[in-house]
């Protein structure tokens, strides 16, 4: 079986360009699934530049422990790893769930879209529970600036992945109420992207507040 | 139950800004039963509120722009007669309230008046020029323009309803943590910017994906007229920095909401932070304003020159180099707090490198001119006067960068006056030449010249009177926001300065005027041509104002200057193309669903600010609501039959070949 | 901008980041692309976390190694994932992203160079009481 | 209340709470005057102690000292390099616009003039040059006049060490244990090293006449060399907006001859005046505006250090009301 775009671009070759009819014209537009891929892709891109506000703003912060604890008192690389492969293997099997929705396999769009669902809730459920370890050990975001800016990025993160969760469980909804249709394969490449770019944001976060910490 | 609200946030003991504001509320809700009354809901709610034609929706814009340009005019004259009267005395306005109104004056001019006008005219004409019939993104576009109404709704809430930031229009900690300003005026700030902030990213979005991806046929990037150009500049710089302003202002919030430490003084927080990120955004931001206007300069100084403009390519280089240079400068605002000889010399040579692009663009409208056949309709004389005025602010800016300089002129009325001289002379004048360019192609008829022209000339008299002295002032060691000052030798200047003020209320008179008039005389200032002065762009080709689809066909472009060589070859030829095969058009439908999600961001925002938690969750739950609603429609689209569109262009046909054969006539 | 030159419209043959090339594609291939791109993800990961651990790199290294290994792992994941790739067909895609890191590069590396000259230049009291004595 | 907390500290802090009624807006009223007219004697009354600063001098130029004076020629060269290119531009504009009009009938047209190569080179390159002649000047003016780099002089600099408050200023004289509040004398013909921090928000201590401003932030100090060459009275300020008493922020800055300077360090500490401890500057941090200058005859040690590290506290800013308006968080 091969898999076929959606909105498969119009054969918009020399043949339409050099064909005088003037209203072939309008076909020589990118398709309406790139013009959404792109718009999203700008948008993501923007959402990281956010997020480097947050890192520059953890990386000015991280030595004001206030007399508090500091990272290495408090982070767990093993919870961390977890964590980790957490997202990856949601994020493969993201990307497995958009090769199924575009081959039209029910069993594999809803089968990895639910894998991806159950590896991103574990996700948040470590993240939560290190959060609250931490505020149950006076180790909250009001105790010191490193600590702050460490719950704001990696929180914002959280936040991200909690409100793709809330996308994700549309998405399956959407593609069972309305089927493979265009505009709904629209936004399931958009949400693949989003999906995708929180797992690029992670590598950012173990590496720079969690690895740097514990190798100081 | 209801927060913070009480009774005693409306502010009986400040009766200016509650009557103002009583005033405004009253005249917009008097407005509003007047339309119900006439019977005119309908319409508007048709054509206006939930219309997702990006014509529309830039028109909703400069209006925004224009009733936020009144008020924050408002602030300005009030400030300008405080600072005169209050020479050894405390004046009318006490200190508490002055300070609100720079900072409201700042907010509202710059993020409600400079950049809807703006975006309001790159949402009118690009998809024109690109020649096409809609944005990226239409529904979106509208959401962008509600929550931008929103975020100028809940500022001017805060007039009758509680008190606006006293900490200037950048509320840099610690005075804006809670602890030095516990009231609720920064977070009115913090909201409204917030959620108009969501707005504009979204337009940049919305932009940058409509210039990449969707051109006419044969509008290649080198054929794009080169307002496209500076749109593009434009909303890339919205979509790499407002994310900055968004974080910064969230972590301001983190802080004032739940007692996070990014900036306070206490538990290692670190204010300068806040200064470092928000002037990440704060100067890309001016550029955001201007490179639309430098747009309009380049279509406007060629036009009424009758000649291409000069340099093309170098115009785009400079647009983009701009927009990179732009990020690279941002400490030139605080360069007196200390960061040491390396880092200051680097970031003032940076910024000086931002006029190199920016003289390359003057001399090329100075060779725009050169040779041309000069005609001085009001956007034309915006245009002279702007080149001679931001000149002069560019040059002003340009000694601020040199940082010795600068530790004797920052935060004096010098710098002021910089910014006055290129927002004013750069960005406004910008708008203003936009709008009375345009506003044929909008609304099919022309404004009144002579108005327009006398309001130029109140305007830049005006303008000179009311800042050279700032200048003066500034050398004279003078800063900015003081309630109230001491030095006799100030006073003389201040009261010029006052004295400019009025005369440029003159020319705010005549231009409400012009407006006026022209709507009254409608008939004889009537646009049949739907190509008032001769353009050069696609703008020009289609009829004014625009059908709903703009172009019939889609026009394939293959030069330059795509209107203008189509009309040469008419000329020569004379005869129009043939006519094309019509076929059904489809358009985006009709959608509420921005101002249902700015009404429930509006009462989101405002509970919010007054920690009415319940309130919040609920309207947060409607705003959810009402975008799953929006996704899970089904027709989003409309046709136009083919025949519509034959009768619609061919009258348009019709219309354009008695103007070439008077064009033909002429020649 | 070659479209000038051919007339051909560059957003002609354009793909939306995240699509692979256009011409349909096999199940097993797709899958076979992401699986690649997983292996080598956990290989990079598992590296960095042991580097971070490991007393046997010399330690001022240890930052930079753990630098170069996200970047890289940020690239597997641009290529495997989102594809991303330096063809024709996603020039668009490709300038996008690069304008965005240069903005993010610039932001970090500029704000973090401005924060340390100025603590360094106002936090240490001790050494500010030593200028004084 | 409303949340217009720090003004109701100038004004009557009458009535708490109280419940709304058609009758309390005509009270309202009336408390507003009464209120304006208090606060207009108050200010009356503060105005006058701050009269004394009208016979300083206020601007830049002619600057006093080698920072200012430096800077100030700095300006003055730069301006003078910028308008060498900026007054053409602006003739050529105007000339244009006025020879190339369309009823001008001498004018030869050149509607096919859209590139030249020359053209464009010297577009490109005059502001270049500009730039980097500038650019050197800017460079090197940095390193030279930057505001921590010490002065050369063969004296040791006197130092000081300036605290702003809101809404005033602290200046300590660590040397000869000696304190002034919104009042700096200095010795004319000897550099000064101020060191400086905020009790709470930031400002800018800046003395036109003297030259670069610097920013003042709490739990930070940061360092300016200045100098007066001739003695004279100066307007000093803040130069940074720092809330709703910030135009009350004017200091007097004196600088007297050496001898002078002695014998008022003299006076100073034999004056009646009370001691600087933590406990009078905790008090002094209070928010307040119009302060009159006054002095400390002797200083409490290491005061400034505690600011600067925190072992006292910054500033308390406005006093939170417990009305319904205002929210319970804010003590830390
Ligand atoms: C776009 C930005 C913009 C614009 C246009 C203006 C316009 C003006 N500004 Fe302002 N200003 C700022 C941005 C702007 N300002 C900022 C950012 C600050 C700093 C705030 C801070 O300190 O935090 C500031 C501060 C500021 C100060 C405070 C100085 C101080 O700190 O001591 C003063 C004092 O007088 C002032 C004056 C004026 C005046 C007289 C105008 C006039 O030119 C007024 C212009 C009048 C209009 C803009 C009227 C509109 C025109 C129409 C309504 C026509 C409409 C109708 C039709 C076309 C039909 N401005
Ligand atoms: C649209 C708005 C706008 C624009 C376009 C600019 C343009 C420039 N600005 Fe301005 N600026 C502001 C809005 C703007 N600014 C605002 C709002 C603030 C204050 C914010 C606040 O504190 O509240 C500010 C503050 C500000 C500062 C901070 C000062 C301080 O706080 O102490 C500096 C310092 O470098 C500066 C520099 C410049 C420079 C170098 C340019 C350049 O881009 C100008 C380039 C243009 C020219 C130079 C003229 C044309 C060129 C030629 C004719 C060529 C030949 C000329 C030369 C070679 C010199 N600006
Ligand atoms: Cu400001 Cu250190
Ligand atoms: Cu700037």
């Amino acid at each position: 079986m091969s898999i076929a775009l959606e909105d498969a671009r119009i054969d918009v070759g020399r043949r339409s360009y050099l064909g005088l009819r003037i209203e072939h014209a309008e076909r020589s537009l990118a398709s309406k699934r790139v013009i959404s891929g792109f718009g999203f892709w700008i948008f993501l891109l923007s959402d990281i530049v956010m997020f480097s506000a947050f890192f520059a703003a953890y990386a000015v912060l991280s030595g004001e422990t206030a007399g508090g604890p500091s990272g290495k008192d408090l982070f767990d690389l093993n919870r961390v790893a977890l964590e980790t492969a957490c997202l990856l293997l949601s994020s493969f099997a993201c990307g497995v769930a958009s090769i199924g929705a575009r081959a039209r396999s029910d069993f594999m769009y809803y089968g990895a879209m639910t894998a991806t669902a159950l590896l991103g809730a574990a996700f948040l459920f470590l993240e939560i529970r290190e959060f609250a370890g931490m505020i149950a050990l006076g180790a909250g975001p009001t105790r010191s600036a490193f600590l702050t800016s460490f719950f704001a990025l990696v929180g914002c993160h959280g936040l991200h992945v909690t409100l793709g969760l809330l996308w994700l469980l549309t998405m399956m909804a959407q593609v069972f109420a309305k089927g493979y249709r265009a505009d709904i394969m629209r936004r399931v490449l958009c949400f693949g992207l989003f999906w995708h770019t929180l797992d690029i944001i992670w590598v950012g976060i173990f590496t720079v507040v969690y690895l740097m910490e514990l190798a100081k | 139950m209801l927060g913070k609200l009480s009774w005693a946030a409306i502010p009986l003991d400040q009766p200016i800004p509650l009557l103002a504001g009583c005033l405004a509320f009253g005249i917009v809700g008097g407005i509003a039963v007047y339309v119900v009354l006439k019977g005119w809901a309908p319409y508007l709610w048709r054509e206006w509120i939930t219309s997702v034609d990006h014509k529309h929706i830039g028109v909703m814009y400069v209006f925004l722009a224009m009733v936020m340009l009144l008020r924050g005019f408002t602030d300005a004259i009030m400030m300008r007669s405080q600072q005169a009267l209050a020479f050894q005395a405390p004046g009318y306005l006490p200190p508490e309230h002055y300070d609100q109104i720079f900072s409201a004056h700042g907010t509202l001019m710059i993020l409600f008046v400079a950049m809807p006008f703006m975006i309001g005219l790159i949402n009118i004409v690009v998809p024109l020029q690109l020649g096409v019939r809609d944005v990226a993104f239409p529904t979106l576009n509208s959401v962008s323009f509600w929550l931008t109404a929103t975020g100028a709704l809940l500022i001017n809430l805060s007039l009758v309803i509680g008190e606006f930031a006293h900490t200037g229009w950048l509320p840099y900690p610690p005075l804006s943590e809670f602890a030095y300003s516990p009231g609720v005026g920064v977070d009115y700030y913090l909201w409204s910017l917030q959620i108009s902030g969501v707005g504009t990213l979204l337009t940049g979005v919305n932009f940058v994906t409509t210039i990449l991806k969707i051109r006419a046929p044969g509008m290649t990037y080198m054929r794009m007229p080169i307002f496209c150009w500076t749109a593009l500049g434009s909303s890339l710089l919205i979509v790499a920095a407002f994310p900055i302003l968004t974080a910064t202002l969230a972590m301001l919030l983190l802080d004032r909401y739940f007692g996070f430490h990014f900036f306070t003084n206490e538990a290692g927080g670190n204010p300068m932070m806040f200064m470092n990120l928000i002037w990440a955004w704060g100067h890309p931001e001016v550029y955001i304003l201007i490179l639309p206007a430098f747009g309009v300069f380049s279509e406007v100084v060629s036009t009424f020159s009758g000649k291409p403009l000069f340099g093309y390519r170098s115009m785009v280089a400079a647009t983009m180099a701009i927009c990179i240079l732009a990020f690279m400068v941002w400490l030139h605002h605080f360069f007196t707090m200390g960061a040491g000889a390396d880092v200051n010399a680097f970031f003032g040579v940076a910024t000086m490198i931002i006029a190199v692009p920016t003289g390359v663009k003057v001399f090329n409208w100075l060779f725009t001119m050169y040779g041309g056949r000069i005609t001085y309709p009001p956007p034309m004389m915006w245009a002279i006067g702007f080149i001679v005025t931001f000149v002069i602010g560019g040059m002003t800016g340009v000694l601020l960068a040199v940082p010795p300089a600068d530790f004797v002129l920052h935060n004096s009325l010098f710098l002021v006056a910089h910014f006055h001289n290129v927002v004013i002379g750069g960005v406004l004048f910008g708008a203003f030449a936009g709008y009375t360019f345009w506003f044929p192609k909008a609304f099919g008829f022309r404004l009144r010249e002579d108005l327009g022209i006398a309001a130029f000339w109140c305007w830049f008299v005006g303008f000179y009177l009311a800042f050279m002295p700032l200048y003066v002032l500034g050398f004279m060691g003078m800063t900015r926001r003081m309630q109230h000052y001491d030095v006799p030798a100030w006073h003389p200047w201040l009261l010029v300065a006052a004295a400019g003020v009025v005369v440029i209320l003159a020319g705010i008179g005549l231009q409400i005027a012009q407006l006026v008039v022209s709507v009254r005389h409608r008939e004889q200032l009537r646009d049949t041509t739907g190509d008032p002065w001769n353009g050069r762009s696609l703008e020009w080709s289609t009829s004014s104002p625009p059908p709903a689809f703009n172009f019939a066909a889609l026009p394939r472009i293959e030069e330059d200057d795509a209107y203008w060589q189509t009309k040469q070859r008419a000329l020569r030829q004379h005869v129009l193309a043939d006519e094309p095969a019509y076929t059904d058009i489809e358009l985006p439908r009709n959608s509420a669903t921005g101002f249902v999600s700015a009404f429930f961001a509006s009462f989101l925002g405002f509970a919010l600010i007054w920690h009415i938690w319940w309130l919040a969750a609920l309207s947060f739950l409607g705003a959810f609501v009402t975008f799953v609603a929006f996704a899970w429609r089904d027709r989003t689209e409309y046709r136009v039959s083919a025949e519509e569109v034959a009768r619609i262009d061919r009258e348009n046909r019709r219309a354009r070949r008695a103007a070439l054969a008077h064009l033909g006539a002429a020649e | 901008m070659s479209d000038t030159e051919t007339g051909l419209h560059l957003h002609d043959s354009d793909l939306a980041p995240g699509d692979e090339r256009a011409d349909g594609r096999e199940i097993a291939e797709g899958i076979r692309g992401y699986l690649v791109g997983l292996g080598l993800a956990t290989l990079i990961t598992v590296v960095a976390f042991i580097v971070s651990g490991t007393s046997l790199v010399w330690q001022p290294s240890i930052p930079i190694a753990l630098v170069v290994l996200a970047i890289a792992q940020m690239g597997i994941h641009l290529v495997f994932f989102l594809h991303i790739t330096t063809g024709a067909e996603s020039l668009n895609n490709m300038l996008a992203l690069m304008f965005g890191l240069l903005i993010v590069v610039l932001l970090i590396v500029g704000s973090l160079w401005i924060m340390t000259h100025l603590n360094h230049n106002m936090m240490p009291i001790e050494r500010i009481i030593q200028m004084q004595h | 209340m409303s949340n217009h907390t720090t003004k109701s500290r100038l004004q009557s802090s009458a009535s708490s709470t109280r419940r709304f009624s058609v009758v309390d807006l005509f009270k309202g009223w009336r408390r507003f005057i009464a209120a304006r007219l208090t606060a207009f004697a108050v200010r009356c009354y503060g105005l006058l102690s701050l009269l004394v600063l009208t016979g300083c001098e206020p601007g830049i130029l002619p600057a006093n000292g080698v920072i200012g004076k430096g800077d100030t020629t700095i300006l003055i060269d730069s301006l003078a390099i910028m308008l060498a290119i900026v007054v053409p531009t602006i003739v050529a504009t105007l000339a244009f616009a006025w020879w190339f009009r369309s009823s001008n009938s001498s004018a030869r047209r050149r509607p096919d003039l859209i590139y030249s190569g020359q053209i464009e080179m010297v577009t490109w390159s005059i502001p270049l040059m500009t730039i980097m002649l500038l650019g050197g000047v800017a460079w090197i003016g940095s390193h030279q006049l930057d505001p921590a780099q010490p002065l050369p002089s063969n004296e040791a600099p006197l130092k000081v060490q300036v605290v702003s408050l809101d809404w005033k200023w602290l200046f300590i004289y660590p040397d000869h244990n000696i304190a002034t509040v919104n009042h700096l004398v200095i010795p004319a013909g000897a550099p000064v090293h101020f060191t400086l921090t905020s009790s709470s928000v930031m400002n800018a201590f800046f003395i036109p006449k003297l030259g670069s401003m610097i920013y003042t932030m709490n739990r930070m100090a940061t360092q300016l060399y200045l100098n007066a060459d001739q003695p004279g009275t100066f307007l000093g300020m803040s130069s940074h907006f720092s809330g709703d008493g910030f135009a009350t922020m004017g200091f007097k800055v004196e600088a007297l001859p050496k001898d002078g300077f002695s014998a008022w360090v003299e006076e100073t500490r034999k004056g009646a005046a009370t001691t600087l401890t933590s406990q009078t500057y905790q008090d002094l941090a209070k928010q307040s505006m119009n302060v009159a200058p006054f002095a400390y005859s002797a200083v409490e040690p290491d005061l400034f250090d505690k600011v600067v590290k925190q072992s006292l506290p910054p500033g308390p800013g406005p006093v939170v009301e417990t009305s319904p308006g205002a929210s319970k968080r804010g003590k830390k």
